[in-house]
């Protein structure tokens, strides 16, 4: 079909814009650049992919073609043959759908962003690969090519994190990011590569694998899911893997809208439904991913409520709703999962284009405890993010009502009431952290800060997410409210579906709302007016404003003892050991023949005595041996 | 009885043996070896003359030539090392000893 | 008629006697001429005894079978006499610098030469030890030849003294073989030893036992080895490349012939002897060597070593055709060669004092010419590939293996490992240092190209083949060994 | 023929450069040329290259036919990828280095080249034994000449440290052909005819492991490793290029060549000894890395811990990680001759390697910087880079062998990231110290082949691999047997 060659287009648009980028960067000075080439050379890539990602969304939408593009033979190897191949069904068009779209936007939105900065052609260098690998990652027909992907955009948010490399702390952070990444990836090589083993001899893509996954024991079916999920975990940051995510905050803000809250750290989401029908065998596990999930969300939350920093928070929050997916993914839905992560992209990447402008005003000011009271200064801004706050809080009718609420019923319906109740205080602990997020910024105390004007290319791009995100819930309205969860239904994915009557239905809507807007009131009361700083006295208040001490933690259970083990290993080992001895032997050697000149003492009488002592060893020996 | 002969040469030869070793002058060493090879001589003449062959005579007259030779070669050595020392004792001849022979 | 080598044999004891009758009238220059003229004469002459293997009597009326000329003494009389010829070609400067070099000396090394030549062809214990007396009372004098230093005259008496010493064993045992067997001919001996039984063998047994410390002795194997430091350290350094690189060959070439002629049939009872003495030679050597500042001490030392692996060669041997017979021979003209060289090169360089590492620090930028030669010699002497020293340590090696005597084999490898340290560090010294201490050297052209021949001959030997060349290489030299061995 | 050509041109080149005393300018030029050329007819080798199992472009000339010894040189899978290493890299390290001013220089990197090409071509065990030890002569006057620090020690120390190796290999080469002369009555050095040797299994093992001791040590596998960090530290660059490049991978080549070759089965048998060995050595370099401070010991200790890899993938013996192996030798020696250059440049600018004293090159050199974090990554092994596809297919073909040996092969992607992100940070980025001058044309002459290689073959591997494929099969269909047993 001719159609598919398009799938190669998505990916070779952004890689061309790169390449592009990066020969002129090298070789033309700054001075002579033209602005408006380089403009359009950054963002062309990423619109041509989004155009057409939603031009083959629509095709699959409506005429249900799936599409695949074999590119060349990466491996062909005795029992197992990788092919570089792309393939786009409904789940992984979803994913572009919004990847490339918000990835637009957000491109334009950094055009603005990075305007005075003086590599941001080496930012849109990063940015445009990023797009590529992300779009493989989505594309990948088989494990393999979406490991490359995967890979890829680690690399890519690791020299994004570390984008100003001139602050050590930053490239600390993307260090951290990356080797975390990394562990992630371990389980994600690991789970494929026994998948390969098992049943990649029946073929290698995804749909060849779906069909064997029966022939592999239960034990190793586990066994993949679990590591499978490992992967999923470092890059969507769930505990324990999920560190990393607060200190990817150094990048520039497009990088943390773009990769760290819409597109990359949903990959691991992506990955589990990719796996569908592999974790759907494995309830055990789905359990267990939950589990993680919930505690991921509670865990974020809780920090969220105490810490200060305009991205942190909103990194935070990002985690935590990354944990709601998990937990619709562990119990069986996938598709509201990734409903959720569709309505997710728009809203989070409202809410941190947002805090970028606003830091941007404030010139690189990231303290909500200095902002304050720019409702009147910024009154568009701040519409836009009270719609995505509402949104992100799941109030009717903003999307992200319609993607939690559908998690929410689905938990409660599963009985796994545990992991209901702590995603309902979850949620309500989002509540009031979005809009203690909001109160700090736009009301609380009235001091007078100097702000500098937002460019119009800047909000424009927030302007139209915002929109999308009070619409794009609607795209899989409930039987309740009348739809027919088209979404669910395009995605077609293997979903546990319970049913429940509608009065518990509702009653589940209200709590939950219920929860929330007693969560907004709360933080109305706390922080609408209050200058008075918040007090630390209390074990958690100080537990949470440390991020539970996990940071600490870490460093002295794997990063000190890692470089103990290392000094040991280096001095006492290998120096102090292996090589003195060896050492010793060759230099001993050479004393020993030192002492043994004493022989050669120049004394004839000594040399003729030694003799005829040789002389008569060699007799008696005779003697012995003839007698 | 000419085992008794041969006792007797080797304890010619023996006692050559023990002087070259034990004494630390030239001279004696030198007569020591002398006598090593005179005990070599009376063994093979011994044995001529109770087996009736000249082979062994022959023989002891090529040891007396070599010794005659050796003789030479160490009057020569006996001057030249005492013009070095003024002295004939070996232990005084050490100037070759290995540089890390300490004693 | 007499044949070639009675002709070369007569001429050189012409010319030598001559030497001695004229020599005061003689200036140095001209006996070193007419001395080096024999010298390639009679090698050129000999020459035309190559090829087929033969073997025949000299002289049987006169000398009743005592010498006996067959391939394998020319081959060790071509040794002789071309690398007496290299010796006095290289030395040439030596020798005219120092004044303690007479007309004498030359006939010392003529007379030396001849007794070993006598040597290597001598059937019978008797001629065997007078041939063995004129080359090494030659050589007593020849390292005493530097009167005025106590540090020569002191190798001279110790020689000396230590050689009759060991000399009255040899007696000692000569007399009681042939007291039992009433024969000192080797061949007679040989039917003797192979009609009787052990029980009737005690005396020939006891004096060959005898005869092997004294020619362990002039090999300087173990426990006789004490003496060779000291002598090749006080002896000028021709007279030591003398005594090291061809004395040490003639001695092997007789051992040969006794071993394999004679005693091959008791060679259960002396092997024991034998492998405790290579074991014992070896380490003892290594053990000098590696220790010692003077080049010259450490390549006396070496040279222990190197006998330790012939005696492997020697313990392997279990029948005349076996590859551990002509490894050995294979290995002899190895060692004579590297050690021809590096001596060589040592006594081209005109120094006063010893030659240290230390004082060759740097030696490279002075004299490329003569450090990558004196590195090439020791590559060879270490065995390292692409030299002949490494094909002659490596057929050695599987001679032994071959013959069972692996831990052997091992040991040996181990020594040579242990002898990379010492004679890398002569390269180390030469090359990674800048013009530390510039030493002098002579510059004898003839001498350089001498040294030159000797160095790509150890290389040529080492890889070259006859395939590539179409010149005689490696193969042909071993084939050579074989046959002559086969000539015995 | 061609092969023989390859083989002694640039030697017979450096002897000549040498006698006749040749001016700096004029060596350089020549070495190059000779290289260049070189260069040119390995890639018509490559052309010509069938994807076959067999030896190609062999030669077969008796040498010392009284021993059985011939001078038998061919090429086939097992050589393909050293062998085209060895002719592109060292054109390359030379343009990189062609400021170094001295001549002897150049000639060892000749005639190291000879060395290394002959002893990957040879296919009679005396034959690979005398270039084997050959090679390490230039090796020990390039150290000791133009080294740094105690330069005279530690060639020493290096040169004893594997001729130690070298003479354990002998005597089993000796014992080998001795046997083989008992049991077949006639000397033979053929690698493939002594395959016919029957040893018993205690014989099998000793031999085993006197080859594996003169391989090991060339690698170097623990705990025979500690010539290395200063060797590394005190030796010109050329010569780090040439040791961490070419002559570490030939000790894994003559495993493949040799052991496999000749000890089929008990290779397999000691397999699992030798793969955890590996494994564990993989890790404890990576360790040993992480606090150092020091560029060269960091990229020593790494190239260590791959090559480490790269051993467990060779034992693990089955047709895919033999690929991934063809492909990491390839992959591994244009990386670590990449980064190595790039490390003599940062010398030569910087006067030091300590990675606390640097920092800040990035804002003045960019070009710089790309390359030196390209080149550090793709020993990572990112996507797209030869590493990671030759990393991903010893990891793959360790799961197919056992999934523990899989999992412990997995880390690797782990274990070289802590100090590779860390050298990458202390070197490139922090605050601006001095101006650094970016790297120079002749600089990037050399250096953006190089990527481009690591690039091509990291995504296009199959081009390659199906050269090899037939060979490696081969090999594995012998493991396939041995287990089946």
């Amino acid at each position: 079909m001719l159609q598919s060659n398009l799938l190669f287009y998505i990916l070779f648009w952004p890689l061309l814009s790169a390449i592009i980028l990066s020969v002129l960067n090298l070789f033309i000075k700054k001075e002579l650049r033209s602005q408006i080439l380089f403009d359009f050379l950054s963002v062309a890539g990423v619109s041509f992919s989004a155009v057409i990602s939603l031009y083959l969304a629509y095709q699959n939408y409506v005429f249900s073609f799936d599409f695949g593009y074999n590119i060349y033979t990466f491996l062909d190897l005795e029992s197992l043959k990788i092919d570089f191949a792309l393939k786009a069904d409904a789940l992984s068009l979803m994913m572009l759908s919004f990847v490339n779209p918000v990835g637009t936007a957000i491109f334009f939105y950094a055009l603005a962003y990075m305007r005075d900065d003086r590599s941001s052609a080496r930012f849109f260098i990063y940015f445009n690969l990023f797009i590529f690998f992300m779009n493989l990652l989505v594309l990948g027909a088989n494990p393999f090519i979406m490991f490359l992907g995967w890979e890829g955009v680690g690399i890519m948010s690791y020299l994004l994190i570390g984008f100003y490399y001139d602050d050590f702390s930053n490239i600390k952070a993307a260090n951290k990011a990356f080797i975390l990444n990394r562990i992630g990836d371990f389980g994600f090589l690991s789970g494929i590569f026994l998948l390969a083993v098992f049943i990649g001899v029946d073929g290698y893509s995804f749909e060849a694998l779906s069909e064997s996954y029966y022939k592999i024991e239960p034990f190793y079916l586990n066994l993949i899911a679990i590591l499978l999920f490992v992967g999923a975990m470092g890059k969507s940051a769930q505990i324990p893997l999920y560190v990393w995510l607060p200190d990817a905050m150094a990048g520039p803000t497009p990088v943390s809208a773009l990769i760290h809250a819409a597109t990359m750290v949903t990959a691991g989401v992506y990955m589990v439904a990719r796996f569908s029908d592999l974790f759907s065998m494995v309830e055990e596990v789905g359990v267990f991913i939950a589990y993680i999930g919930a505690f991921s969300a509670l865990l974020a939350a809780l920090i969220a409520t105490k810490t200060y920093d305009i991205k942190k928070i909103l990194a935070y929050s990002t985690m935590s709703q990354l944990g709601y997916m998990f937990m619709a993914e562990g119990l069986g839905n996938y598709s509201y999962a990734l409903f959720h992560v569709f309505t997710h992209s728009f809203f989070k990447a409202t809410l941190f284009m947002g805090a970028g402008a606003i830091i941007l005003a404030l010139h690189h000011e990231q303290d909500i405890r200095k902002m304050g009271n720019l409702k009147d200064k910024m009154p568009a801004l701040f519409y836009m993010m009270l719609v995505a706050a509402l949104s992100i809080s799941a109030i009717f009718p903003f999307s992200g009502f319609f993607s939690k609420d559908a998690i929410m019923l689905h938990l409660f319906s599963s009985g796994h009431y545990l992991i209901y109740f702590i995603a309902l205080f979850t949620s309500f602990l989002t509540a009031f952290y979005m809009f203690r997020f909001i109160f700090y910024i736009f009301f609380s105390h009235k001091r007078d800060i100097e702000v500098k004007a937002t460019s119009k290319l800047m909000l424009i791009p927030i302007g139209v997410l915002s929109f999308f995100t009070i619409i794009v819930g609607f795209l899989n309205t409930p039987e309740l409210l009348g739809g027919d969860e088209r979404f669910s239904l395009w995605l077609s994915l293997f979903d546990q579906r319970y049913f429940v009557s509608h009065l518990v239905e509702i009653s589940l809507i209200v709590i939950n709302t219920v929860f929330i807007l007693l969560a907004i009131f709360l933080a109305y009361l706390r922080f609408y007016k209050l200058i008075r700083l918040e007090d630390e006295a209390s074990t958690l208040s100080k537990l949470l404003s440390n991020a539970f001490y996990v940071d600490k933690i870490y460093n002295n259970l794997f990063t000190k003892p890692l470089h103990k083990l290392s000094c040991f290993a280096d001095e006492k080992c290998d120096i102090g050991f292996i090589d003195k001895l060896i050492n010793s032997l060759a230099f001993g050697y050479i004393k020993i023949s030192k002492k043994f000149s004493v022989t050669q003492n120049g004394s004839l009488n000594l040399y003729m005595l030694v003799s005829l002592g040789g002389v008569s060893l060699m007799m008696i020996y005779i003697l012995v041996v003839l007698l | 009885m000419f085992k008794n002969y041969l006792i007797l040469s080797i304890l010619l030869f023996s006692l050559g043996l023990i002087g070259a070793v034990s004494r630390r002058n030239i001279i004696i060493i030198y007569m020591s070896i002398e006598l090593m090879l005179n005990a070599v001589s009376i063994m093979l003449v011994s044995y001529s003359s109770f087996y009736n062959t000249n082979t062994g005579v022959v023989l002891s007259i090529m040891v007396t030539a070599i010794a005659a030779a050796e003789a030479a070669l160490f009057m020569a050595l006996f001057v030249t090392l005492y013009r070095k020392k003024k002295s004939l004792d070996t232990s005084l001849f050490n100037s070759l000893k290995d540089t890390n022979a300490t004693k | 008629m007499l044949n070639n080598i009675e002709i070369v044999l007569l001429f050189i004891l012409a010319i030598s006697i001559s030497l001695v009758v004229f020599s005061t009238k003689l200036s140095l220059q001209k006996a070193y001429n007419i001395s080096l003229i024999t010298l390639s004469a009679s090698f050129v002459f000999l020459l035309q005894d190559l090829g087929e293997i033969f073997s025949t009597l000299i002289q049987k009326d006169i000398f009743n079978s005592m010498l006996i000329y067959d391939s394998f003494s020319l081959l060790f009389i071509l040794i002789f006499l071309l690398s007496s010829a290299f010796l006095l070609l290289i030395s040439k400067e030596y020798i005219f610098d120092h004044k303690y070099f007479k007309v004498e000396s030359l006939i010392f090394i003529l007379f030396s030469v001849w007794g070993m030549i006598l040597l290597s062809m001598s059937n019978d214990l008797i001629v065997a030890f007078i041939a063995l007396e004129i080359a090494s009372m030659s050589i007593y004098v020849l390292v005493g030849i530097n009167k005025h230093k106590l540090k020569s005259s002191e190798a001279f008496f110790k020689y000396l003294v230590l050689g009759s010493f060991m000399g009255a064993f040899y007696l000692l045992g000569l007399t009681l073989v042939f007291i039992q067997s009433g024969t000192t001919s080797f061949i007679d001996l040989a039917k003797y030893i192979s009609t009787h039984e052990i029980e009737q063998l005690y005396l020939v047994i006891v004096g060959g036992l005898l005869i092997m410390a004294t020619l362990m002795f002039k090999i300087s194997a173990f426990p006789f080895y004490a003496w060779s430091l000291d002598i090749y350290d006080g002896a000028p350094l021709p007279i030591t490349s003398l005594m090291a690189g061809i004395f040490k060959i003639s001695i092997f070439s007789v051992i040969l012939r006794l071993f394999l002629s004679d005693y091959i049939s008791l060679k259960d009872l002396y092997d024991p002897l034998i492998i405790l003495a290579s074991i014992f030679t070896m380490l003892a050597g290594s053990f000098l060597a590696i220790s010692q500042d003077s080049i010259k001490r450490m390549l006396a030392a070496s040279s222990i070593v190197h006998s330790g692996y012939l005696l492997i060669a020697l313990s392997s041997i279990a029948t005349i055709g076996d590859s551990a017979s002509y490894s050995l021979v294979f290995y002899l003209i190895a060692y004579f060669l590297s050690s021809l060289g590096s001596l060589g090169v040592l006594s081209m360089i005109n120094s006063k004092d010893d030659v240290t590492y230390e004082s060759l620090k740097g030696f490279a930028s002075t004299n490329p010419f003569l450090a990558l030669m004196m590195s090439i010699f020791m590559l060879s002497l270490a065995g390292f590939p692409s030299s002949i020293g490494f094909l002659g340590k490596f057929y050695i090696f599987s001679s032994a293996i071959e013959s069972s005597l692996t831990p052997l084999a091992i040991l040996g490898a181990l020594t040579a490992f242990i002898s990379i340290y010492y004679y890398f560090k002569v390269i180390a010294s030469m090359y990674f240092h800048k013009n530390i201490s510039v030493l002098l050297t002579y510059s004898n052209i003839k001498s350089y190209i001498i040294i030159f021949i000797i160095s790509f001959l150890v290389l040529y030997l080492g890889i070259g083949s006859s395939y590539f060349t179409y010149l005689p290489g490696t193969n042909d030299l071993t084939e050579f060994s074989k046959s002559i061995i086969n000539s015995l | 023929m061609i092969l023989s050509v390859m083989i002694f041109t640039p030697f017979l080149a450096g002897v000549f450069l040498y006698l006749f005393r040749a001016k700096i300018n004029f060596v350089k030029a020549s070495v190059l040329l000779v290289q260049v050329f070189i260069a040119s007819l390995a890639i018509d080798v490559y052309m010509g290259f069938e994807p076959s199992a067999i030896l190609q472009f062999e030669s077969n000339i008796p040498w010392i036919p009284f021993y059985g010894i011939n001078y038998h040189i061919g090429l086939d899978g097992v050589s393909l990828s050293l062998f085209m290493m060895v002719a592109l890299i060292m054109p390359l390290v030379s343009i990189a280095l062609y400021d170094r001013a001295f001549v002897g220089l150049w000639i060892n990197s000749l005639i190291v080249q000879s060395g290394i090409m002959g002893a990957l071509l040879a296919q009679d065990l005396m034959l690979f034994y005398l270039f084997w030890e050959t090679m390490l002569l230039p090796i020990f006057f390039m150290i000791g000449i133009y080294g740094y620090g105690k330069k005279e020690f530690f060639s020493m120390k290096f040169t004893i440290y594997t001729i130690f190796g070298s003479l354990a290999m002998l005597i089993s080469i000796l014992y080998l052909i001795i046997s083989f002369k008992v049991q077949h009555g006639f000397y033979t050095f053929d690698i493939v005819s002594l395959k016919d040797t029957i040893l018993t299994h205690q014989e099998q093992i000793f031999i085993f492991l006197g080859f594996a001791l003169a391989f090991g040590i060339k690698i170097p596998i623990f705990p025979f490793h500690t010539w290395l960090a200063d060797t590394y530290k005190s030796s010109p660059t050329i010569a780090i290029v040439i040791l961490s490049a070419l002559m570490s991978k030939l000790g894994i080549y003559a495993i493949y060549r040799i052991l496999f070759g000749i000890f089929a089965s008990i290779s397999l048998e000691l397999a699992h000894l030798v793969i955890s060995l590996g494994l564990a050595s993989m890790l404890y370099f990576a360790l040993l890395a992480i606090n150092s401070i020091d560029l060269k010991k960091i990229f020593a200790y790494s190239s260590a811990s791959h090559l480490s890899l790269i051993l467990v993938g060779l034992f693990i013996h089955n047709s895919t990680s033999l690929l991934g192996v063809s492909l990491f030798i390839a992959s591994h020696a244009l990386s670590t001759a990449a980064i190595f250059i790039m490390i003599a440049i940062l010398y030569n600018r910087r006067e030091s390697i300590n990675l606390d004293s640097l920092g800040g090159i990035v804002q003045s050199a960019p070009l710089f910087s790309l390359f030196f974090a390209f080149f550090a990554l793709s020993i990572v092994g990112i996507p797209f880079t030869s590493g990671f596809v030759s990393e991903i297919l010893i990891i793959l073909g360790s799961f197919e062998y056992s999934s523990i040996v899989g999992f412990v092969a997995t880390t690797s992607i782990l274990a070289s990231i802590v100090f590779i992100l860390n050298v990458i940070k202390k070197t490139l980025f922090g605050k601006k110290q001095e101006d650094f001058k970016d790297l120079q044309s002749k600089e990037l002459l050399s250096l953006i082949p190089l990527a481009l290689l690591i690039l091509a073959l990291g995504i296009f591997p199959n081009t390659f691999l199906s050269k090899v494929k037939p060979t490696v099969d081969n090999y594995s269909n012998s493991s396939k047997a041995h287990y089946a047993k």
